[in-house]
């Protein structure tokens, strides 16, 4: 996170790509694409082309790693060799090891995985394109996987990435501001009680930047939280509709 | 392990109801022997790759993206451009597949998709050397299988040769002067048959190819060239079979190539 | 399996004890809420390595050595020096501990070290070139978990922080000027807290981990600033818990900092 | 396949060892060499020196792998790391991890699988020099090693491979041919019925050509099945006179 | 081994550490140091330092790697990556696989591994600074934390390196001797015995030079056995003491 | 299971054999407690390779190709060739060995081996440099193990060795001047010894190895030098027997040198 000689920041305020501090990008779910999945959904947001599929729940193995007592989600994010732009030797490095982790934990907090013990519940995030904020965008888009393929939940999983950059705290960093910004902050909540599954930062802020940016993410993710609801509710009532003819 | 009973007895259902289907002449989803399922090619949907290509055929789905950079060309080919084909059978693409290195079928299907386009001359690599000896354009193709239902080497193929003829190398981002367009001469089209009993159908799906006793893949270019031949699975096919296959391969191939890649 | 019987009874009886000392307020070792265990850390006692100490956190002990070698740049960064981050969770540590490549704990661990030295901007790199884009200094921050009774992450990061502050660049030996100090300029400090009901503690032993719902690290530096966080395991924090949890951090990590790094 | 400064095809129609387009190079064969295996074979095709062993029918391990309702066949190619002009590296690679596999198809059309269910009967084919065709001499052996072994099946497998240089169809490649030739076409059969168990080509050839080829390697295939048979003979005359002693 | 500029003996016989011919370098043990391990011991050794923990007996896993009649004893030698002088990329090479194995047979010399069948002991030891000597070393350590470990032996084991410098036998080398020497005789016993544990040998040697090596060697290691002795002594003794208060 | 159960009754059966054998001063196979089983060695079988040969020691088999390259020299010796030794338990030897890397068995061996010929010297690694500190010849040794019938150290040994005085530098091949042949200057051989109940047996066959408590390996040069000693198993020797086993493989090394090597 080193500043080069790129400008952030407009005079008259805006970022580079035109939006406001506290602006997103533009962001596309679709759910149930995937015909093989128990559950799949693909979203889009920025530039980045995100999918992801559930399976399970289904038997754990090697048996060892069964929980007698819950079900075990176990995710995993992996980037496609060419969704960056120098291409990505294919296999998990050890950011993608972190992030497998950090992920699972986070949709752990909202399945109720005490209804399958000595099960695992698969979900796997393939970025086919990567742009900033993968992570929190995979989390989304696996709740929504997590979602149709009828894994009980407790709520949805959203999130939000803010940062700082040039001095400033903002929301949703694209690529350049990631490259070249200050912070990085992924946030992940379960949207009906506010509560944090997922927390990261890096990068250097005062504690009140970071309160700020925090409560920017968090308003955000409450906002791509009724996204999600939304393709929900399209692809069901598609599905009542096809069912009623 | 009551799932995997009900794994067997299904499989078992569907053989007799594909079977009696052929007994007929009919295929389960109403398709005649020679016939592909619906294709759709969408190029261009990954933009950061300098080439991409989504193909759905049926219910398979396979994108492939090609990135472009420089690097060493081999010493006994100095003059000339380096071509690699990874597949990875991503498992969100069906419950079989597992993360981890390239399994043997993943190799396979990297291998023959690898071969034809290698052997048809589809890319000019001639024309991707920056520095004899030195310094060439290395096009890596990767194949995600992202939806598994049958025949991945025709749509992985289809979705390579897509990719590679919407590829700009990015010379710029290189400094290698300005970005070109990826020489391409040549389409080649794989066609993958299976044998079902005394059946030979074309494209199989996935019900179909799990009953299937052999595979055969054809991969032909323009002027009924043939470039590649890859027979797979354990049952065997009479030397008449293989020929009618050939055969049908050069027709078939011309006609994919004219509507679904010029 | 009766041990494992026993592990679970025993866990079980563990909880229960630690959960009613929580509800009165106390924990089972007596410490407060936002109190760390004893702190011990030895400096240079491997001569060998360029730096390296040794903390005890309670009965936790993590070795970290530094080695410094003269290497390539990054590309994008030419002009700066290169700084690597490893933890073995050694099996001498812990029964649980297996030998082989770190997994995703090691990684985990590893990887949130490294961002709390790095975003601090501790070691300056750019004090770090022989050649821009050519040769820079490499350093291997390694850390090595000996005795494994909870919060390796404070420990591995103060003796990460501690090692590098003991820490000569070997120059003469590479036959690359004169040995000199590793230019360091902040002391960053880690602190970690878990949740258990609805109590948050600073430092958890392992039986206070084993039975933790959530984690939260945050790594502070000079000024109150704030280089890195990491939520860890499945439980949640409300939003009041995580400004807390900051706030607090910032002020224990000055006390830490003073007391055991200046 | 590049066609370098060399001339593959003499003035008289002769190839650069001096053979005639369908003549075959030298074949030696000898069964049941090694102590141990079960059953083995070593031949000598041109300069291709490979030995095969033969262990099982055994116990599949790992047990998931097992088929309850046959033997599976598992033959491995391997090369030497000195069977090559440049020192190859031990362990498998991708060239390799495919050759393996369309062997095992080979030589489980031919096994009778049916009556060992849940065993593995393992085939090691090794490598020890390397001329070219050597997928196809390992098959040859294979089909050998597996008779020695006594293992049931319904025929021998045999094959031979054919190629295209300077626009010839001729039998055989050796390996400057298979160099600088412009195909490659490895056909392997079961003599008995004729049916086909192995079949690659690679390279750029018309309809007519590989037929051709086809045929040409179909013939050889034949003729060095009359060979295979020869040395399973000459072992077990030779066996029955040592047992008569 | 190769003899550069480097002059090993002074002109008064002794050696650049200033040692005689058959000193041994300082040495100091610490017996249960570690909380988690079943036993523990740390040894100095000249610069080496050195740690070793005990696991076990513990199940064996896998289970077909079990032997029904005893107990394996699996001992691991390690080289921290800050140990030696170069980075060393952390995971095992060639030379830590030969010396856990001859580490393992050495401790399975002396365990009474039919005690406890189906078992696994594990002993993992740890080099975290190397200074010539090391497997020695790590053997000696590891019989100490077996014995703290309450692991029933039929004897401790210990060990001492001589070898052969400027054409002199000489006992328990140093990095430089090591280095740049002749030869090196790595021995380990059974001291109420005498047996033989461990014994390699590198280099160049006549047979009388080899035998006196051993002779210096197998002494030494006497002398060592009392310092080990020693070392339990005083833990023991302090536990007994911390006991009765 | 019952196959697992008759090789225990057999490997019962076959230890009273020998054992019984042995209380009368004999072995099973009715050689010599000091005999080697016969030798055969053919050199040059693998013409591809730089140097070949194959041992047969009784049953026994081990075919060790050698390949020299041009390369790096090591840093620290600039002025020297390099050598490396690999040992592949093959498949094919035993049922009990297994494709993948090397075990801790064959690493064992093929340091073993690579010991006796380094220290001995037996390559004169200073006639392999091509340019100092650019380029020298790197010589591979690679031991292939094709039947496994007991004591792979010495026919590994000389299978290593033969192969080696067989060897040409190919350095036309690379542009590098004439071939020649691989400067030897010594001829190493190693004697290996196990230990049953009191017995010392020198070459064991697998039914001894499977049943001796103790191994040890004593590699020899010419003028009775010692070169490299390694003992296994876990077993124990008194140090009456190792002098004696030393002093018994320089008297028969320097036979197996003589009649074999020469």
């Amino acid at each position: 996170m080193e500043n080069k000689d790129i400008k952030l920041i407009n005079e008259d305020g805006t970022r580079i790509d035109g939006r406001r501090p506290d602006e997103l990008r533009p962001i596309r779910m679709k759910v149930g694409l995937l015909e093989r999945a128990d559950g799949s959904a693909y979203l889009e947001w920025g530039g980045n082309k995100i999918l992801a599929a559930v399976y399970g729940p289904r038997e754990m193995y090697p048996k060892h790693q069964q929980d007698p007592a819950r079900a075990v989600v176990r995710a995993r994010y992996s980037m496609a060799p060419f969704s960056v732009d120098e291409r990505k030797r294919p296999g998990p490095d050890r950011r993608s090891v972190e992030l497998s982790m950090v992920i699972s934990n986070a949709l752990s907090a909202a399945v109720l995985t005490e209804e399958f013990p000595r099960t695992v519940i698969d979900v796997f995030i393939e970025v086919l394109q990567a742009d900033a904020g993968t992570r929190i965008a995979g989390l989304t888009a696996a709740s929504l996987a997590l979602a149709d393929a009828g894994i009980p939940m407790r709520d949805l999983v959203v999130g939000c990435t803010a940062g700082k950059i040039e001095g400033v705290v903002v929301l949703d960093l694209n690529k350049e501001e990631d490259n070249y910004g200050e912070a990085d902050v992924p946030l992940g909540i379960l949207p009906r009680t506010g509560e944090i599954v997922l927390f990261q930062m890096d990068g250097m802020m005062t504690e009140e930047e970071l309160c700020t940016a925090l409560d920017m993410a968090y308003n955000a993710a409450m906002e791509i939280h009724r996204m999600q609801v939304k393709a929900l509710k399209d692809v069901y009532m598609k599905e009542a509709e096809e069912g009623g003819e | 392990m009551s799932t995997k009973l009900t794994e067997s007895i299904m499989s078992e259902i569907k053989r007799e109801y594909i079977e009696s289907a052929l007994s007929r002449g009919e295929r389960i989803d109403g398709r005649g022997m020679d016939e592909f399922r619906e294709i759709k090619i969408e190029k261009g949907i990954i933009p950061r790759a300098e080439g991409s290509a989504m193909v759905t055929l049926g219910n398979t789905k396979v994108l492939a993206g090609i990135k472009v950079e420089p690097g060493e060309p081999f010493p006994d080919t100095p003059d000339r451009g380096v071509m690699t084909t990874n597949a990875e059978l991503v498992p969100v693409a069906s419950p079989t597949f597992e993360p981890g290195p390239p399994g043997e079928d993943a190799v396979e299907l990297a291998r023959v998709v690898d071969r034809g386009i290698r052997e048809s001359g589809m890319i000019d690599l001639g024309a991707l050397v920056v520095e004899p000896g030195e310094k060439v354009w290395i096009v890596f193709i990767d194949l995600y299988i992202l939806d598994y239902d049958g025949n991945l080497f025709d749509a992985s193929s289809l979705a390579a040769v897509a990719a590679l003829t919407d590829t700009v190398v990015p010379a710029e981002r290189w400094d290698l002067g300005e970005d070109f367009k990826l020489p391409v001469t040549k389409l080649p089209v794989s066609t993958t048959f299976v044998k079902i009993g005394k059946n030979i159908l074309l494209d199989p799906s996935r019900d179909e190819e799990a009953i299937a006793q052999a595979r055969i893949t054809v991969t032909t270019t323009e002027g009924g060239m043939i470039n590649a031949v890859q027979k797979g699975l354990s049952g065997t096919f009479t030397m008449d079979e293989v020929r009618k296959v050939i055969n049908k391969s050069i027709v078939i191939g011309e006609q994919v190539r004219e509507r679904y890649l010029r």
